[in-house]
């Protein structure tokens, strides 16, 4: 057996073991640290192994493994990739390391447990992306919840508890209706399996499908916008991001929401093209609300992490936008602000974590100046503060602009409308970092704030070059992406054609 | 096809000193950072040299169009990184090469004192890098790279001195003004990818030319219309011109270099680098026209009363680009291009004088407390001097041939433009007089210290020269300023160089009641006589009689002085309303008080049901028995009626 | 000759009356004597469908019905003996902590 | 083998309780006054075991036995080892219990174990007079252990409440059999099948389904049948609430499953809908506001009885093998959070309060641990059994085109998840009040947490043995031959 | 003839009923319940199960009634308390409940049930016919009673046996201080 066959269970399950060995590990929390780095490390190199021997000119799921789980029902261990999921694997694989390292010594509470929560997020997180049974993938979806939840009710801040229970609470009520869904599916077609559901439901061979599609597709629709999350959808995000851990909210912003987008793509498009485009115009303008409300709320924000959350709503807002512009710049663009989002911000949260380690508040009137006393965390912030802007050459501006050039082919309005939260996102970020950075040190205290260690360094370094790596050479990222987008959007296109049949091109940006 | 001429590298180099700068610049002396930031600058000047002196050669082959390296694709649409030079770009090489590059020579001795050294360097540097790509792209969406750099450098240097407040709102400003007219640009770069497909110049140029031209508002003119937004954000041009005067809050070299000479001039290259568009386009080229006419003149207006030398020249500066927007929009580009190139020399020289005028005041800006320094700092008068002649139209100084070559353009299309225009000349020759004259004339006003923005620490007792750092540049640009004009032959020679990217000038129809080119030479150079003799009149011969005017003008006057308020208007009707609604409408209304609170009220209304199912569990067993039998009585009833009903 | 529907009639109107007393007598044991009078009403529905259907089996049911009602009786009133050792009453409304 | 002799083999595990249920009481005399009742309970542990093994041997012999009053088949045989693992866990939880709060160890041991003869016999009887005997053998075994605590007045309260509404409903049943006497002329369930099955089906046969599924859905703790339940799991003792919530709730299900399925009774379909419905918004709703964990878990429980009735209203195949199930998972996850609050709760049960499991979780990881398990499973997350068995069960559903229901049943689990989280937090995410000290468990109570956890991941993760045994055995269930009219023949 | 002792025996059975109801005394009711339990063996007899309606009189009116009064002369249980919330769910939902269940059942019963004109009486039920069913048919659930009555003999023994002084005490303070448990 080649190293391709199980390389994605390797990915997915490493962290998994390393969990399990850490548990039953004792309470050294120095080795426990060291053993998760490597741990991750690992898995993240392992990772690599996906976009190496990623076959880019195959639109189809690669990597397969598929193995009867449970006889009946009808569930299989099915796991593969496309283009779409590949790079948030490796975008799993590589933020986690991170996390690892910006936890080093900040954790309030037992170390082991929180190590050991964040190995088993991990599993979780790239079982939701490689998972290609549809039972699997609800198992792996609802298996991050947990992990998370507990990470923000332990090791958050102070009304971290209120944060965990809202944040698992929205997201089990979403997700019961995707579940219901899921099983309807399944009782029609007798199979959880993706494809072979997507070839039943494209070929119609699902019976009853028409008239029940609709709340099929709400059904997964309301799971994902919860997550993603989409207006008015939202609020338990900034809460769940304020109380969590440094860790947590790094991996929420760039992993989880990511599960939200990630399965819109996949199912509500993949599934149901024709209610995707019955629907797109109301959730194009849930996204721009989303887009537009996400930015004006974070400019009002008076603290750190809030705003952030904030900019996260706009930014995904973007994502959602990109998806069901449903042509191809838009949904190429989608899947790069994905991955794109998941590099600035989690790179902001990061960021914003290290100060939290420094002064133990987020609220920005507490700061002030920063920029004289910490120069080099100042430069560092800057930095990711023009990618999350979309300043070209960095990661953000090409994602905004492939999904602003697809939503305003799709609907001209909704590009305008969107393009407006560019110049907005400008505001608060830079606004914040005004008050943060510039000015005169107010508060004495920050006169003798340390400036950012080679550790935490190690942790900005790498998420800024992966930032300008996709600034300058997003052709690495998104010719893998691509004919899986295609694929994807082949249903669309088919409908397209078959509603409208005078106006089945999709613009300049349609298919090729 | 000529050799490779590896154009890629000339944004590189000063990328590369930038990075050095940036990255281990701490670490250098100031010497060193020097050296590394005009290694940047310099390196890519003598490169656009070296690319000069092959003009010949190549010039059969412009546009040349060089790729680097794939960038974007997505579907059918792709950005390269593809480098294009013609006629219009290299003439933009060079400007901004060479005055680039004097500039950075001049910051080395105005910032030898200052804190962050380095930063300043790796900053203009960085500029440098973005301007570069802004005007090599071979298509628009490279060419926004440039264009948001631009913006962020400024950005950066705007707030260099960022602990201060006013420095680094500005800073803020200018980003966020700009990023409104990229808004603009951004929607102009969808509707030509939706209808051409393509943002790459030439395809564009191809696609584009086999349209006729516009008769109503057909698409072209919507998309020169909104690329006008983006130039108007970065040329600050109405109504966004706003960011421009708060931007005299970074260091002087930098208002020099991106505020004058290079930057702000985007727009207009833009326009430009747009004419396919705009050709076909008539209803936005008048567009352009009015917002440069009206923009050109209404600057000029708040120009006369400002006291603050930098914001003289600031508003001088908005009044400037909005000749070259008024040149491009009676579609002569050239006209423009050579009103921006003059524009880039002597602007830039009355920036980097007041610079040296500041800098030997000990950071004083203000006009009022200047007066009389021709004799102590000679050198920066008479470059002033040369540069203040220029800009008001002296004859045969460099603005004399773009400024007249704009107006007589104009008044081909347009008496109304040509006028206001012609006004605009003689109220520019009047500030900028009125600025000569109570700068190095009469007598200085006495001081109390620590005044100004430019933190120098310096005594303000004597005047004192510059130092050669700044004023060799000075020379230099003092030199452009007067013959930079004649050099390139007029108006007509510089029409004709420019030819190959614009097309030959349309046959001037001698029609009845237009202006000859000699008569509006004629005019212009009237209006600079006006302006010069008004100014000499009030602040030499009767320096009461300015106050006098501004008390009989009253409201106007102080409508004037505080730039008709168009920054509080801006603050009350947009900042400040989005502000408020987004912090009480939307956070702590719709968040809080709608979505989350009808969540909460959700959750404590199922607690409230809660509370109410228990009340079921009243304790009593008797009334547990009446449940049970309520309950049987209702299965009993359904499945009679079930029975009943089979 | 008795219509065996008077008789089930007859068994109704126990039952009715047994659960009446349930519901609104107070004395536990007094209720505890209504679910016996409803066991009875059952009773005579078993015997009266047994002569209706010429089936013994009806008549067997009720011993077993009588032998489950006498466990019933020991054990209830055991509990009944219970419950009025730790709560002095044989009030039912007055055995009522465990609510809500 | 005839139906109609008698056959030992075929009620094997019956009898070998019956005898370890009366070895225990012959030997509780012979313990001291002083001496440890812990022998008397390894002897019910013994006892269970070696019902278990003698299930196995009664597996072996399938069919109809006693003139066609039990018949036994793999449907029958899940439902003993269920009961019966329910029992030894029980059993093995109670050890430390018993002792601490001096309850009477001999009828302790000895009524777990006859009503447990009582639970067995409901799930392999064909015949509705024996059901009725088993279900009052359970049913008054489940009065007195509720009571068994001498010194509770809550348990005494408990007790009464149980015993008078618990015989109410028993009349209520007994009536509906009277009905189905009168109607059918039979009482033997294959019997009625024919006579129903030849159509024309008497009116009095509805109102006697009705009147049983009153008393049916009383032992369940369906709504609106479920008022009872909060107060007398409150005041019982906590390893019996463990054992009476699972066992006799396991066998009624089982008795329901033949009662309205093998004889084909008509007309239930909604009254199953709408008791499923009430029962899982009743419970959830009364679970939300509760402080006491006990009491929480009891209306828990009558909202996972509704879930259950979710499948039966679904199909009749893939209906039962989710019954089955679901009432095996959900068996594992209650006894198991029923042991953490035996242990947990100590002396008196004084530590139910939710408030009292704050910081469980840095105080005594192990009880913390498993009960996050036996929590999460109970809110249906994945790789749990409670997931499981709610994903089956709405599929099952959905399979049957029962949509609304799915999805009250999916939004309920999802609003249930609050009042069982609630419990989580306050373990993991409050501090551990001053001066708490480490706990662990004793030996038995560790098997027997581990073991329910164990059961509970792997029906969550691996259930496809169990999956097709439940299938297999639904399958052979409605195929029963088979009345004695017909054997006879 | 035997319409008219059904009537009367009916009459007298529905009247022990209500006035068990109706009695404040338990004793009152308990000896209006064997009122009720004798009139039905009558009624048993009119249906032709001899044996039933003795082991009616003996197991119900001698040894189930006598354990009752045995219990109530016990805990010297007087009128009927007052006291403590009577309920009002018990009034509000059960009365009405009670009214419609009447109905139910007793149209269901009289109305639905098999022919309304039935051999009454017609089939003695002989002893040794019960007989033979109880030890072939039945023996199952007979021999399972076993059990059932070892549950009840524990469960009688366990809950009434005399609780230890000092545990009496207990009970009383902790109902003192209101708690539960």
């Amino acid at each position: 057996m080649s190293l391709n066959d199980s390389i994605l269970t390797l990915v997915t399950f490493l962290p998994l073991a390393g969990a399990v060995l850490l548990m039953l590990s004792p309470r050294r929390d120095r080795e426990i640290r060291w053993f998760a780095l490597v741990i991750t490390l690992f898995t993240f190199v392992l990772s690599l192994h996906l976009p190496a021997h990623f076959d880019s000119s195959k639109a189809g799921f690669q990597f397969e493994t598929n193995l009867p789980w449970i006889t009946s029902p009808n569930i299989h261990y099915h796991i593969a990739i496309d283009g779409i999921s590949l790079w948030l694997v490796v975008l799993t694989t590589f933020l986690t390391p991170l996390c690892v390292l910006l936890s080093w010594k900040n954790i309030h509470g037992e170390a082991k447990e929180f190590f050991v929560l964040l190995l088993a997020l991990e599993t979780a997180m790239i079982g939701v992306f490689v998972s290609l049974d549809m039972f699997l993938f609800y198992v792996f979806w609802e298996s991050t919840l947990i992990p998370m939840a507990l990470l923000i009710g332990i090791y958050g801040h102070d009304r971290r508890v209120y944060a965990a229970v809202k944040f698992f609470l929205y997201t089990m009520v979403a997700s019961v209706f995707m579940l219901a869904a899921i099983l309807w599916l399944y009782g029609k077609t007798g199979s959880f399996d993706y494809t072979t559901v997507q070839a039943a439901i494209r070929s119609g061979q699902v019976e009853g499908l028409g008239y029940v599609a609709v709340w099929l597709f709400l059904g997964f629709f309301i799971a994902f916008a919860v997550k993603v999350p989409l207006f008015p959808f939202h609020t338990w995000l900034p809460d769940a991001h304020v109380e969590a851990p440094t860790a947590g909210s790094v991996l929420l912003a760039g992993v989880l929401l990511k599960m939200g987008t990630y399965g819109l793509l996949r199912f509500n498009v993949g599934f149901f093209p024709e209610q995707s485009r019955i629907h797109a115009p109301w959730i194009m303008a849930l996204a721009v609300i989303g887009i537009i409300y996400g930015a004006l709320v974070a400019l009002v924000q008076p603290n750190v992490k809030k705003l952030i959350a904030y900019s996260s709503v706009s930014h995904l807002g973007f994502v959602v936008l990109g998806i069901f512009a449903l042509n191809t710049a838009g949904a190429d663009g989608a899947v790069y602000q994905m991955l794109s989002h998941g590099v600035s911000t989690g790179a902001l949260f990061a960021l914003a974590g290290i100060l939290y380690d420094r002064r133990h508040t987020y609220e920005i009137k507490e700061f002030g100046g920063l920029a004289a006393t910490m120069p080099r965390y100042a430069t560092l912030f800057l930095f990711i503060t023009l990618a999350s802007v979309g300043l070209p050459l960095l990661n953000g501006f090409v994602g905004e602009f492939l999904i602003l050039s697809g939503a305003f082919s799709a609907k001209a309005i909704y590009g305008v409308l969107a393009a407006s939260g560019v110049i907005l996102s400008a505001g608060y970020l830079l606004w914040l970092y005004q008050r943060v950075f510039f000015g005169k040190v107010t508060q004495p205290v920050n006169l003798t704030l340390q400036d950012i260690t080679p550790r935490e360094q190690a942790v900005i370094w790498p998420l800024m070059a992966a930032a300008l790596v996709m600034g300058v050479a997003p052709s690495l990222f998104l010719q893998q992406i691509e004919p899986s987008v295609l694929g994807t959007l082949q249903g669309v296109a088919a409908t397209a054609a078959r509603m409208l049949p005078t106006i089945s091109s999709l613009g300049p940006l349609g298919g090729r | 096809m000529t050799a490779n001429l590896h154009l890629w590298l000339i944004p590189l180099l000063p990328l590369l000193g930038a990075a050095i700068n940036g990255v281990l610049g701490k670490r250098f002396s100031r010497q060193l950072v020097s050296a590394v930031g005009l290694a940047g600058s310099g390196s890519a000047f003598l490169y656009a040299l070296w690319v000069a002196a092959q003009y010949s050669a190549i010039k059969a082959a412009m546009p040349i169009v060089e790729t680097l390296a794939p960038w974007i694709q997505a579907g059918s649409f792709r950005a390269d990184f593809n480098f294009q030079l013609d006629q219009l770009s290299f003439l933009m090489l060079l400007i901004v090469t060479g005055v680039g590059f004097l500039i950075h020579v001049y910051s080395v001795g105005y910032m030898w004192d200052e804190g962050g050294y380095y930063r300043f360097f790796a900053y203009l540097n960085l500029f440098l890098f973005f301007m570069l790509m802004l005007i090599l792209a071979g298509n628009y969406l490279l060419m926004f790279i440039g264009w948001e750099g631009v913006g962020l450098a400024s950005y950066l240097l705007i707030g260099f001195y960022f602990t201060k407040d006013s420095a680094a709102n500005a800073g803020k400003k200018a980003f966020i003004v700009n990023r409104i007219g990229d808004f603009g640009f951004l929607i102009a770069l969808f509707l030509l990818i939706q209808h051409f497909g393509t943002l790459d110049y030439a395809a564009l140029a191809t696609k584009v030319s086999q349209l006729g031209v516009e008769a109503g508002w057909g698409v072209l003119s919507i998309i020169g219309v909104l690329l006008m937004v983006g130039a108007a954000g970065k040329s600050a041009q109405i109504p966004l011109y706003v960011w421009l005067p708060d931007a005299m809050e970074g260091p002087t070299p930098v208002s020099a270099l991106i505020h004058a000479a290079t930057m702000v001039t985007a727009g207009v290259y833009m326009v430009s680098r747009s004419h396919v568009i705009f050709d076909r386009a008539p209803q936005a080229l008048m567009v352009v026209a009015v917002i440069g006419c009206a923009t050109a003149f209404f600057a000029a207006t708040i120009g006369i009363c400002q006291t603050d030398i930098k914001k003289v020249l600031a508003y001088s500066t908005v009044s400037q680009l909005g000749y070259m927007f008024l040149g491009c929009g009676v579609a002569a580009y050239s006209a423009g291009v050579f009103h921006l190139m003059t524009h880039a020399f002597f602007k830039g020289l009355l920036f980097l004088a007041a610079g040296s005028v500041i800098h030997s005041l000990g950071g004083e800006q203000d006009m009022r407390r200047m007066g009389g320094l021709r004799k102590e700092i000679p050198w920066t008068f008479w470059t002033m001097t040369a540069g203040t002649f220029a800009i008001a139209g002296f004859p045969f100084f460099a603005g004399y041939y773009s400024k007249d070559m704009i107006l007589w353009k104009a008044s081909q299309q347009s008496m109304i433009l040509f006028g206001f225009g012609l006004l605009t000349a003689f109220i520019t020759s009047f500030y900028m007089f009125r600025l000569w004259f109570m700068t190095f004339f009469g007598e200085r006003a006495p001081v109390e210290a620590g005044h100004g923005h430019d933190d120098h620490g310096h005594g303000t007792g004597h005047a004192h020269e510059s130092g050669w750092f700044m004023l060799l540049p000075l020379i230099v640009l003092a030199v452009l300023s007067v013959i930079g004009g004649w050099m390139v032959g007029g108006g007509d020679g510089f029409e004709k160089f420019l030819t190959p990217v614009f097309g030959a000038p349309a046959e001037v129809a001698e029609a009845a009641g237009s202006l000859s080119e000699g008569a509006v030479s004629a005019m212009a150079t009237v209006a600079f006589l006006l302006g010069f003799g008004l100014a000499w009149f009030l602040y030499v011969r009767r320096k009461r009689i300015p106050a006098q005017i501004a008390e009989n003008l009253g409201g106007l006057y102080s409508a004037v002085l505080n730039k008709y308020w168009v920054d509080e208007i801006y603050a009350a009707v947009i900042v400040n309303p989005m502000v408020a609604i987004s912090r009480s409408v939307l956070w702590r209304g719709v968040d809080q008080k709608i979505i989350d609170a009808t969540l909460d009220d959700a959750a404590a209304g199922a607690n409230q049901l809660s509370d109410e199912v228990r009340k079921m569990q009243s304790g009593n067993i008797r009334s547990y028995a009446a449940w049970v039998t309520a309950g049987a009585v209702v299965v009993i009833g359904y499945m009679m009626w079930m029975g009943a009903a089979r | 000759m008795v219509p065996i529907s008077y008789y089930l009639g007859l068994s109704a109107a126990l039952f009715i009356s047994g659960v009446a007393g349930f519901l609104l007598k107070r004395n536990i044991i007094t209720i505890f004597m209504s679910i016996e009078l409803m066991l009875n009403a059952v009773n005579l529905s078993f015997v009266a469908f047994a002569a209706q259907l010429h089936n013994l089996n009806g008549q067997v049911f009720v011993f077993f019905v009588m032998v489950v009602a006498a466990a019933e009786a020991a054990v209830g009133l055991a509990i009944i003996i219970a419950v009025y050792r730790t709560r002095n009453t044989l009030n039912v409304d007055q055995v009522d902590l465990l609510k809500l | 083998m005839t139906p109609n002799e008698i056959s030992y083999s075929h009620i094997l595990p019956e009898v070998v309780l019956s005898v370890f249920g009366m070895l225990i009481m012959l030997a509780e005399p012979l313990l001291g006054e002083r001496a440890s009742r812990k022998p008397l309970g390894y002897l019910a542990f013994a006892g269970t075991l070696a019902a278990i093994a003698a299930t196995f041997v009664q597996g072996q012999n399938p069919g109809f036995a006693f003139w066609h009053m039990v018949h036994v088949d793999s449907f029958s045989t899940f439902f003993h080892l269920l009961v019966l693992g329910i029992t030894a866990l029980v059993i093995l939880i109670s050890f430390d219990y018993v002792e601490e709060e001096t309850v009477h160890a001999g009828e302790y041991y000895g009524l777990v174990l006859l009503g447990a003869v009582g639970m067995c016999l409901m799930s392999s009887a064909v015949e509705l007079v024996l059901i009725f005997v088993a279900l009052e053998i359970s049913s008054i075994a489940s009065y007195v252990l509720t009571g068994i605590r001498r010194k509770s007045a809550a348990g005494a309260e408990a007790a009464l409440k149980y015993f008078l509404l618990g015989s109410f409903a028993t009349a209520f049943f007994l009536f509906g059999v009277a009905m189905m006497y009168g109607a059918t002329g039979s009482t033997n369930i294959p019997e009625i099948a024919v006579a129903l099955g030849k159509g024309n089906i008497p009116g009095l046969v509805y109102v006697g389904m009705a009147l049983m599924f009153v008393g049916l859905g009383f032992k369940i703790a369906s709504a609106p049948f479920h008022v009872w339940t909060p107060d007398v799991y409150e005041g019982a003792p906590a390893p019996i609430v463990g054992f009476m919530s699972t066992a006799p709730k396991a066998a009624v299900f089982a008795v329901m499953l033949r009662i309205i399925l093998q004889t084909g009774a008509p007309g239930w379909l909604y009254l199953i809908w709408g008791s499923a419905v009430l029962s899982m918004t009743l419970g959830n709703l009364g679970a939300l506001v509760q402080n006491n964990v006990k009491r929480m878990l009891a209306y828990s429980s009558i909202a996972q009885a509704g879930y259950i009735l979710v499948a039966f209203a679904a199909a009749p195949q893939e209906g039962t093998s989710a019954v089955m199930f679901y009432t095996l998972c959900y068996a594992a996850m209650n006894v198991g959070a029923f042991a953490v609050i035996t242990f947990f709760s100590g002396k008196d049960e004084r530590l139910v309060h939710l408030d009292d499991f704050s910081g469980l979780g840095t105080t005594s990881p192990l009880l913390a641990f498993t009960l996050t398990i036996f929590l999460l499973s109970l809110i249906g997350i994945p790789l749990t059994g409670g997931f499981l068995a709610k994903f089956y069960v709405f599929q099952v559903a959905l399979k049957a085109n029962m949509v609304w229901l799915t999805i009250i049943g999916v939004v309920n689990s999802a609003v249930a998840a609050y009042y069982y989280l609630r419990l989580v937090v306050v373990m993991y995410m409050r501090p551990a009040p001053e001066g708490a000290v480490r706990v662990s468990a004793p030996l038995p109570m560790r098997l027997a947490l581990l073991a329910a956890a164990a059961a509970t991941l792997y029906l969550g993760i691996l259930p496809s043995g169990v999956l097709n045994y439940t299938e297999e055995a639904a399958a052979q269930m409605l195929a029963a031959p088979a009345t004695k009219v017909v054997a006879e023949q | 003839m035997e319409l008219l002792l059904f009537w009367v025996f009916a009459a007298i059975c529905i009247g022990g009923a209500l006035n068990l109801l109706a009695q404040k005394h338990p004793i009152n009711s308990a000896l209006s319940l064997v009122v009720v339990m004798a009139s039905l063996a009558v009624e048993y007899l009119l249906l032709g199960a001899e044996f039933v309606a003795a082991v009616q009189v003996i197991i119900y009116a001698g040894a189930i009634m006598v354990l009752f009064i045995f219990v109530i002369m016990l805990l010297n249980a007087g009128e009927e308390p007052h006291g403590g919330k009577t309920s009002m769910v018990a009034k509000l939902v059960g009365i009405p409940a009670l009214a419609i269940l009447a109905v139910m059942l007793v149209w269901s019963l009289g109305t639905q049930a098999g022919g309304s004109v039935a051999v009454a009486g017609a089939e003695p039920g002989p002893p040794q016919v019960i007989a033979r069913l109880l030890f072939n048919d039945f023996l199952l659930p007979f021999e399972v009673t076993s059990v059932l009555v070892l549950i009840a003999i524990m469960g009688a023994v366990v809950l009434a046996a005399p609780l230890k002084p000092h545990h009496a005490e207990q009970i009383l303070e902790h109902l003192k201080s209101g708690g539960q448990n």
